[in-house]
């Protein structure tokens, strides 16, 4: 008999359904149907994810209100190292496991949409089947070692995913760069916790939150060890979360397409963020780890906002602000305030969902991604309008929606541990995605039309009605957090910080809403961009010319080293190995120039009389 | 004076234009109406276009009072007065490219007969069927 | 039991090569194909006859053969010998499958590859030093052939090349054994003999470099790799998979059986030299693959690199790096065997292997879109991507040498990361972006030419999501080998700074 | 129009860079050279492509007409057998000018495929859609996108959809549509723009529907001509295009709502839109040559700047596509190869299994072969504009004669560019 529990103890299961729909896609790959189309596999890995998200819904039911469960998956035992597999039940990761496969649902059925006319649905939809499978596995996860494994398969699936339109030049290189600099994050991530193994003994990261309890004192008996190794962790999530500098894979897999980019942008790049919560212990034990991860968070907050703000492409506007927020999830993260981070992860995710979901609604009709080409789509695109602003609100802090308590409950903590300038920057970041956001939203619907948007009807229903839904997600976002019983103790507002917080937030916002619609909506200065001084303008819109300091620093470095050792390698090691070690048997170039067959005539006698001498040497020695 | 339906009706090799002009409801606005000048294809005219062509125009009485609407143009313009135009406005709408000189020439038609006066215009009969674009 | 692993595939190359009446290249090719599928049965029937809990050699084979020398037909088993006497079996298998049927001279050829099996898995199984050297020395002939009568452009050159660095590597092993038993006073050449040889340290390390540098030069470890590009890109894509995935085993095998195995003490004194050699090997490799335009160089050089994760672990030997580097070994074999066949599938259709003329065979109708789906995924197992065989392997040596080496162990890590970066520029410019339209008329793939990447990219997967498979055999070996060494270092950096120099 | 006019001696050579192809034009040629190979590649194309056709135009009606404003239409390729057995106008018994000798109903090939797909069972139509053994309705609705957003090129037809007559119509038929539904009435009031919007793009179904009504029966007599043996080389096949173009120019393009079996003229018959102007040309220029860039090919980011700023530089169209990466991903017009796929006559299944690779890339060899066939329909089209704007070929007159390079010159002109497959198509080795 199934009852709710069984379903919770079979939790496991959750991953694998997508995983099967992700691998039954191979019977759809194009070499394979040459009479009927792509489209079934689409509606079998829907199927799927349903599957996943009910057991995903009645497991949370059984597991409501119990202390966390935890199963063990054996997998590989050798010498005195034990990979099992910890899976954690709780109400928090079968939840995040409902979310994200809710989540995985609508991009999908959007998939269906946008993706009408593409014949490569086969490998698009396992794909997101793959991802979906990752993520669940992730948040039940409870290994740091398996948990670097799912990383490492969804770096892999970010590279396939972003290069899905391979015949694209820059598709190309962008599932290049982004796999690079994703892999470089996992590799320092795995030699934390190669380094972490044999001083904790675990990788499970209960465990490792018990370990680090009670071994406080090692960040103060082995400040260089605890560093370098919080320093390996942080790395994993700062490429994953893509913070400076680490940041520009997310600008460049925007190439890909748009739905893919809704799952990136909201969840993906949050599983670094979800890592590092869990990791929260062993990082806390060193400050200079701590320390560091906050600096690149704020500086990507700020940073990344701007750039924001100076974006002309729609959806660059929305990738340079997940690094922002994820920069502020960082903060969170690594001032001790887990509930919070959370809390931001999931606002931040059903906010950016919906955002990217009307920004694929408008540029799925008016071709061009250029902001500065659009306009005047109010009337027209009201349900994408609405959406849009319902995305804002859900975004920023702007009281009653989402992002204004998961806001409100970072700032309450950095207020308690008084880091006023944490706090600047948290308003500084909210002040600045106001602005970039609702200066996106005034160059798309506000002003007149131009050629591009001249014709938009809304699209197709498939496209509308997860866009429409995700909306109401988002709406009842406070709903959601009063019933997970997660309002930020600020919420009470009983405090008097509470109200000077709020009510600084609510000012950011604000600020950062009217100075956009001022300029933006209704168009009071004609080109704004102009009261920048140019310079800066373009440090901005290009992303502080990083491109071009990778180029300069470590692709330089890697190109120049690999073509000096080729050289080394040509020249002088063979170049020595053949003078040296030939010549002295032939005369000079003797390998390459004497007449070939005579020079294996003599080769073959040299080896035969080498083993015959041998032979007979050895012959006098022994008897 | 007779007037521009009048001459097409009286004057022989304009029978399919004056069939065309019944079809498309236009004989009361050239009968009464104006002044116009009308670019006026003859029999033959009609007769280098494709078989089929005009029968579909005549089916669809709006379709074919548009293309008539195209040889026509408001006001009274004899050839002298075109000297100085490149273009002349249809009643459609779009613009008719003129040309006088070395000879008169509408569109890619040639003028057969110039400045024939009616009552309410003037025509000037041309050899071919011109049309927009 | 043991001898028809090695004597099937001998007498079955000389009855393709001197049967009286006429074979054509597809009966000579399907005939050796049956002989190397026989012998692969027979290599499962190893594995359900062997005993898991036995540390000890297993399957003991003697006949007295020249006993006043000290030689004489002895084989045995391990866990070590098992895997390499595996992938040896698979390997020849799959190098017949992936060779063409259409060549010069096909009876030689099959003849030959058959031969060259037969010896190798003769070396795995030699517990006599004196027989191992003669499989081991026997084998170049055959293979120098392979390499310049089938061989691409330069390929005298190559062969040359090869023949004459494996010489003088078996001079410097043979010097090695004969000094040993010499030294040792052993009228016997027989391995447990050899292992009961007591000398003192410094000849011990005297006779270690020699081995190691004689078998360094076959596996290859830099510098002593200058052979290796030249080789396996002249060489045929059947023979360079035997090349590259069998006979540079012979080179870590004979490391760890001989060195290791004979020579603890001055092992456990080497090692982090060895260690430090490794780390060089797989920086070296690696960035060197990257500066590549040739695929079958880069893939090649990619080689040396992942052989040096293999001297890593023997370096470290703690019971787990060591079960690391024999499972790196049988799956380095697996993957480099794929990248080789694919590399071949694609210069056999395409016509080139450079780089800056290959482009978008991904395309599904008109490019070659498994050979690009194996090839984004064999390059994926070599980088070290978790779920395919490549990454627990390469995991087991990192971890089971990190508490020893923590540097050296780092270093290898990024080795990991640059392998990435060389894979990645393999994988975009070959298998992504648009088909040339004026070039892009390329034969078809058919199914016969992907049956061997099919069953070498089915076992990558399978063996990367279930490793125990793979990894279990050899942990009884492992133990044993480890347990001989004296521990000069104590595992004992729990709560020490791992973060301690060379 | 039989203009089989040599070259005149009084026309110096023209020095353009396709003079071969001016040439050609000029003796009353096609685009695509002469041979009978062309010949059975594009004869055998038309016939492939106007199956699905005959299904595109049906469908296109049916939703202009029938589905209408629906919010969920997720039956929408789902015809009614009322819009099924549509006679069609210009085939069988009852046609206002018949110009296919055939049947005026769904071509019976069509019903067939409709019935049992490939996958050959009769299964309900439920399961065919899901299993993706269907026409893909998609590529045809993406064409009338093309018409729609390319608003530059239909001035006449857009000036109305943009004027107060029209809105006073839809929002009759609006109203009429969503009678007793208080919540999408409310919503209208609120946004009225988002429905007129959606009634403008239902107008253009209806436009491309009469448009593509057309062309089925003309493509289909072809086939039929040819295989009787009475259409010989390219030109005839061409010269039957240009003749057709004429026949329809006058046929009205009109949008028309069917709400509770009562019709609402969007766009009335008598506001005197033409198939030539307000259908076929605009039809050319958005799909054949402009439509927008492939998502698998090029970038769309604002910063790379692969994707003009003046919808007057699109060339994405049928002329200029790479037909290569057909059958990956990102690449719409697969769509329309598989459509034809399932039709093709055996004569070009034959001719393809001798080709590259046979059946395995025969999306591409069909989608090159498409390409060569779109060469002679445009070829068509440009011949049909100088003999209504221009003159006769054999005009006498120098200056006649010039004014027609002129313009031959200026057509071809626009194939200049890199991406234009002009060239490629002269050539019987790409395929």
């Amino acid at each position: 008999m199934i009852t709710a529990n069984t379903l919770a103890h079979t939790s496991w299961l959750i991953p694998c359904y997508p995983l099967l729909g992700a691998a039954l896609s191979f019977f759809w790959s194009p070499a394979l149907i040459r009479l009927s189309g792509p489209r079934p596999v689409g509606y079998l890995n829907l199927l799927t994810t349903v599957f996943a998200l009910i057991h995903s819904a009645v497991a949370l039911v059984a597991v409501w209100g119990q202390p966390a469960q935890f199963l063990q998956i054996p997998w590989l035992q050798i010498a005195d190292l034990n990979l099992t597999l910890p899976l954690e039940l709780s109400a928090l990761t079968l939840g995040a496991s409902l979310a994200i496969t809710i989540l995985n649902l609508l991009v999908q059925i959007y998939t269906v949409g946008y993706l009408e006319m593409d014949w490569g649905w086969g490998r698009m939809f396992s794909l997101l089947a793959l991802f979906e499978a990752g993520m669940t596995a992730l948040v039940l996860c409870d290994s740091l070692f398996f948990s670097y494994i799912l990383l490492e398969i969804l770096t892999l699936g970010t590279y396939l995913i972003v290069g899905f339109w391979f015949n694209q030049s820059l598709v190309v290189t962008g599932a290049r760069d982004a796999f690079l600099t994703k892999r470089v994050g996992d590799l320092i991530l795995l030699m934390g916790v190669l380094a972490l193994y044999p001083l904790a003994g675990t990788w499970n990261f209960s465990e490792l939150t018990q370990w680090a309890q009670t071994h406080a004192e090692i960040g103060q008996l082995q400040p260089l060890t605890m560093a370098l190794i919080g320093t390996a962790l942080v790395a994993g999530p700062v490429s994953k979360c893509a913070q400076f500098p680490l940041h520009l894979w997310l600008d460049e897999a925007m190439e890909g397409p748009l739905p893919t980019t809704i799952l990136r942008n909201s969840v993906v790049v949050a599983t670094g963020a979800w890592v590092l919560v869990k990791l929260q212990p062993v990082v806390a034990l060193s400050p200079f780890a701590t320390g560091l991860a906050i600096v690149i968070g704020s500086m990507t907050a700020l940073g990344g906002t701007l750039i924001a703000a100076a974006q002309i492409d729609a959806k660059r506007v929305l990738s340079y602000l997940a690094s922002a927020y994820m920069g502020l999830i960082l903060v969170a993260v690594c001032t001790g305030q887990v509930t919070a981070a959370l809390l931001l992860v999931l606002t931040y995710a059903v906010a950016t969902g919906l955002l990217l979901m009307s920004t694929g609604s408008i540029i799925v009709k008016v071709i061009t991604q250029d902001l500065t080409q659009m306009g005047g789509l109010w009337s027209r695109r009201p349900i994408t309008g609405l959406s849009f602003l319902v995305g804002i609100a859900g975004l920023i802090a702007l009281p009653p929606f989402g992002g204004f308590w998961s806001m409100m409950a970072v700032m309450e903590g950095l207020w308690q541990q008084q880091q006023w300038a944490l706090i600047a920057v948290v308003l500084a970041a909210n002040a600045g995605a106001s602005f970039a956001i609702m200066r996106m939203f005034g160059l798309i619907f506000a002003g007149d039309r131009q050629t591009m948007t001249t014709r938009s009807p809304e699209p197709l229903w498939l496209i509308v009605l997860p866009m429409a839904i995700m909306a109401g997600f988002t709406l009842h976002m406070p709903l959601i957090i009063r019933e997970l019983s997660l309002y930020p103790a600020a919420a009470q507002l009983s405090l008097s910080s509470s109200w000077v917080l709020g009510w600084a937030l609510v000012f950011s916002s604000m600020a950062g809403l009217a100075t956009a619609s001022f300029f933006y909506v209704f168009r009071r200065v004609q080109k704004p961009a102009k009261l920048l001084p140019p310079a800066l303008n373009q440090l901005l819109a290009y992303d502080f010319y990083t491109p071009k300091v990778y180029q300069m620093t470590v692709i330089g470095a890697v190109g120049s080293l690999s073509q000096i050792t080729d050289w080394l390698d040509r020249y002088v090691v063979d170049g020595l190995v053949n003078f040296v070690g030939i010549s002295s048997l032939f005369s000079g170039e003797a390998l390459k120039y004497v007449n070939a067959g005579r020079l294996q005539l003599y080769a073959l006698t040299i080896a035969f009389f080498v083993a015959a001498i041998s032979l007979y040497l050895s012959w006098s020695y022994l008897t | 004076m007779p007037s521009i339906v009048d001459i097409a009706v009286q004057n022989d090799g304009f029978s399919t234009l004056v069939a065309a002009v019944q079809a498309a409801g236009l004989v009361e606005v050239l009968a009464t109406g104006g002044p116009f000048t009308v670019f006026a294809p003859n029999d033959d005219a009609f007769a280098k276009l494709p078989p089929g062509t005009v029968q579909t125009l005549v089916d669809n009485p709006p379709q074919l009072a548009r293309i008539l609407k195209f040889h026509v143009v408001s006001g009274i313009w004899h050839k002298d007065d075109m000297a100085q135009q490149a273009t002349l406005t249809s009643l459609e709408g779009s613009p008719i490219p003129i040309r006088t000189e070395p000879i008169f020439e509408v569109k890619n038609s040639t003028v057969l007969a110039a400045d024939i006066i009616a009552s309410n215009g003037i025509i000037h009969v041309i050899d071919n069927v011109i049309l927009m674009g | 039991m043991l001898s028809t692993l090695v004597w099937l595939p001998i007498i079955g190359s000389l009855l393709i090569a001197f049967v009286p009446f006429k074979l054509t290249a597809q009966q000579s090719r399907t005939f050796a194909l049956v002989i190397s599928g026989v012998v692969l049965l027979w290599t499962i029937r190893l594995f359900t006859q062997f005993d898991l809990t036995n540390d000890a050699f297993q399957m003991h084979e003697f006949m007295p053969w020249l006993p006043m020398l000290g030689l004489n037909y002895d084989l045995a088993l391990d866990g070590l010998s098992l895997m390499m006497i595996a992938l040896n079996s698979l390997l020849t298998w799959v190098a017949l499958y992936s060779s063409v049927g259409s060549m010069e001279r096909p009876r030689f050829f099959y003849a030959l590859i058959l031969f060259v099996s037969g010896g190798v898995a003769g070396a795995f199984l030699a517990q006599n030093l004196l027989l191992f050297f003669l499989l081991f020395e026997i084998e170049l002939v055959p293979l120098y052939l392979l390499v310049s009568i089938w061989g691409g452009e330069k390929r005298d050159y190559a062969a040359t090349k090869f023949l004459l660095y494996t010489a003088l590597a078996g001079v410097l092993i043979l010097t090695a054994f004969l000094g040993t038993a010499w030294l040792g006073h052993s009228t016997d050449f027989s391995y447990q003999q050899m292992l009961q040889v007591d000398l003192a340290l410094p000849t011990q390390v005297v006779l270690l470099s020699l081995l190691l540098v004689g078998f360094g030069i076959k596996i290859p470890l830099v510098p002593f790799h200058t052979w290796l590009p030249d080789t396996y890109v002249a060489a045929s894509p059947s023979v360079a998979i035997l090349l590259g995935g069998v006979l540079a085993k012979l080179g870590t095998y004979g490391i760890f059986r001989f060195g290791l195995g004979m020579f603890p003490e001055a092992w456990s004194l080497l090692s982090p030299f060895l260690a430090v050699w490794a780390a060089a090997s797989v920086l070296y490799g690696s960035v060197t693959a990257i500066a590549q335009k040739d695929i079958k160089r880069m893939v090649a050089y990619s080689s040396i690199g992942h052989m040096g994760y293999v001297m890593l672990g023997g370096a470290a030997f703690t019971e787990l790096s060591m079960v690391g580097a024999i499972s790196q070994m049988v799956s380095h074999g697996l993957i480099l065997a794929l990248l080789f066949h694919l590399v071949g599938v694609v210069e056999a259709k395409v016509g080139t292997r450079q780089l800056d003329q290959l482009n978008g065979l991904m395309n599904p109708l008109r490019g070659l879109p498994v050979v690009s789906a194996l090839l984004v995924l064999s390059g994926m197992a070599s980088a070290g991507i978790p779920g395919l065989v490549g990454f627990i392997t390469e995991f087991l040596v990192f971890q089971g040498s990190y508490s020893v080496f923590p540097v050296q162990t780092l270093l290898c890590v990024v080795g990991t990361g640059l392998t990435a970066v060389y894979f990645v520029i393999l994988i975009n410019r070959t298998c992504f972006g648009r088909l040339d339209n004026q070039k892009a008329h390329y034969g078809k793939v058919s199914l016969t030419e992907q049956v061997p990447a099919l069953v070498l990219a089915t076992l990558v997967v399978v063996l990367g999501l279930q490793p125990n498979w793979l990894v279990h055999w050899s942990a009884a070996t492992s133990r044993s080998l480890v347990a001989a060494v004296p521990m000069t270092h104590e595992v004992q950096v729990a709560i020490q700074p791992p973060f301690q120099g060379f | 129009m039989n203009d089989t006019a040599v070259l005149s001696p009084t026309l110096s050579p023209s020095t353009h860079e396709f003079s071969e192809v001016i040439h050609r034009l000029e003796a009353g040629g096609s685009m695509l050279p002469d041979t009978p190979e062309n010949l059975k590649q594009i004869i055998g194309i038309y016939k492939a492509y106007a199956v699905p056709m005959d299904f595109y135009w049906r469908d296109l009606l049916y939703i202009a007409e029938k589905v209408f404003l629906n919010p969920l239409p997720a039956f929408k390729y789902f015809i009614s057998d009322k819009y099924l057995d549509r006679p069609n106008a210009y085939a069988g018994d009852g046609a206002d000018l018949r110009i296919w000798r055939g049947e005026a109903d769904a071509h019976p090939e069509l019903r067939d495929f409709m019935a049992k797909g490939e996958f050959n069972r009769k299964l309900p139509k439920l399961f065919h859609h899901l299993w993706h053994d269907r026409v893909n309705m998609e590529f045809a609705e993406a064409c009338m996108e093309a018409m729609l957003w390319h608003e530059d090129i239909n001035p006449q037809f857009n000036a109305y959809l943009d004027g107060d007559e029209y809105k006073q119509n839809s929002d009759l038929a609006i109203r009429a549509y969503f009678k007793g539904n208080p919540l999408m009435l409310g919503l209208y009031k609120l946004f009225p723009d988002m429905f007129l919007e959606q009634v403008k793009k239902l107008s253009y179904y209806a436009n491309l529907g009469l448009f593509w009504e057309v062309m089925a029966p003309v493509f289909f007599e072809m086939s039929d001509l040819y295989d009787e043996g009475k259409m010989t080389t390219v030109p005839e096949a061409m010269d039957f295009l240009v003749n057709g173009i004429f026949a329809v120019a006058g046929r009205p393009i009109f949008h028309h709502a069917y709400i509770d079996g009562k019709c609402y003229e969007i766009i009335p018959k008598s506001q005197g839109f033409t198939w030539l102007y307000e259908a076929a040309l605009p039809y050319v220029e958005a799909v054949f040559y402009r439509t927008a860039p492939f998502r698998g090919t090029k970038s769309y980011n604002a910063q790379a700047g692969q994707v003009p700023s003046d919808q007057k530089d699109f060339h994405y169209g049928i002329l200029y596509a790479d037909v290569f990466p057909v059958g990956s991903a990102g690449i719409p017009p697969t769509l329309l190869m598989q459509d034809m796929l399932h039709f093709l006559p055996d004569y070009l299944i034959e001719d393809y299994q001798q080709h590259g690779r046979g059946e395995d890339d025969i999306l591409i060899q069909l989608g090159i072969t498409f390409q060569r066939s779109m060469y002679n329909v445009t070829s068509a089209v440009i011949q049909a504009l100088r003999a209504a704007l221009l003159y006769p070929l054999d005009d006498p007159n120098p200056d006649h004669l010039k004014a027609n390079r002129q313009f031959f010159e200026q057509q071809i002109d626009r194939f200049k560019r890199p991406e234009a497959r002009l060239r490629d198509v002269q050539d019987q080795s790409y395929r």
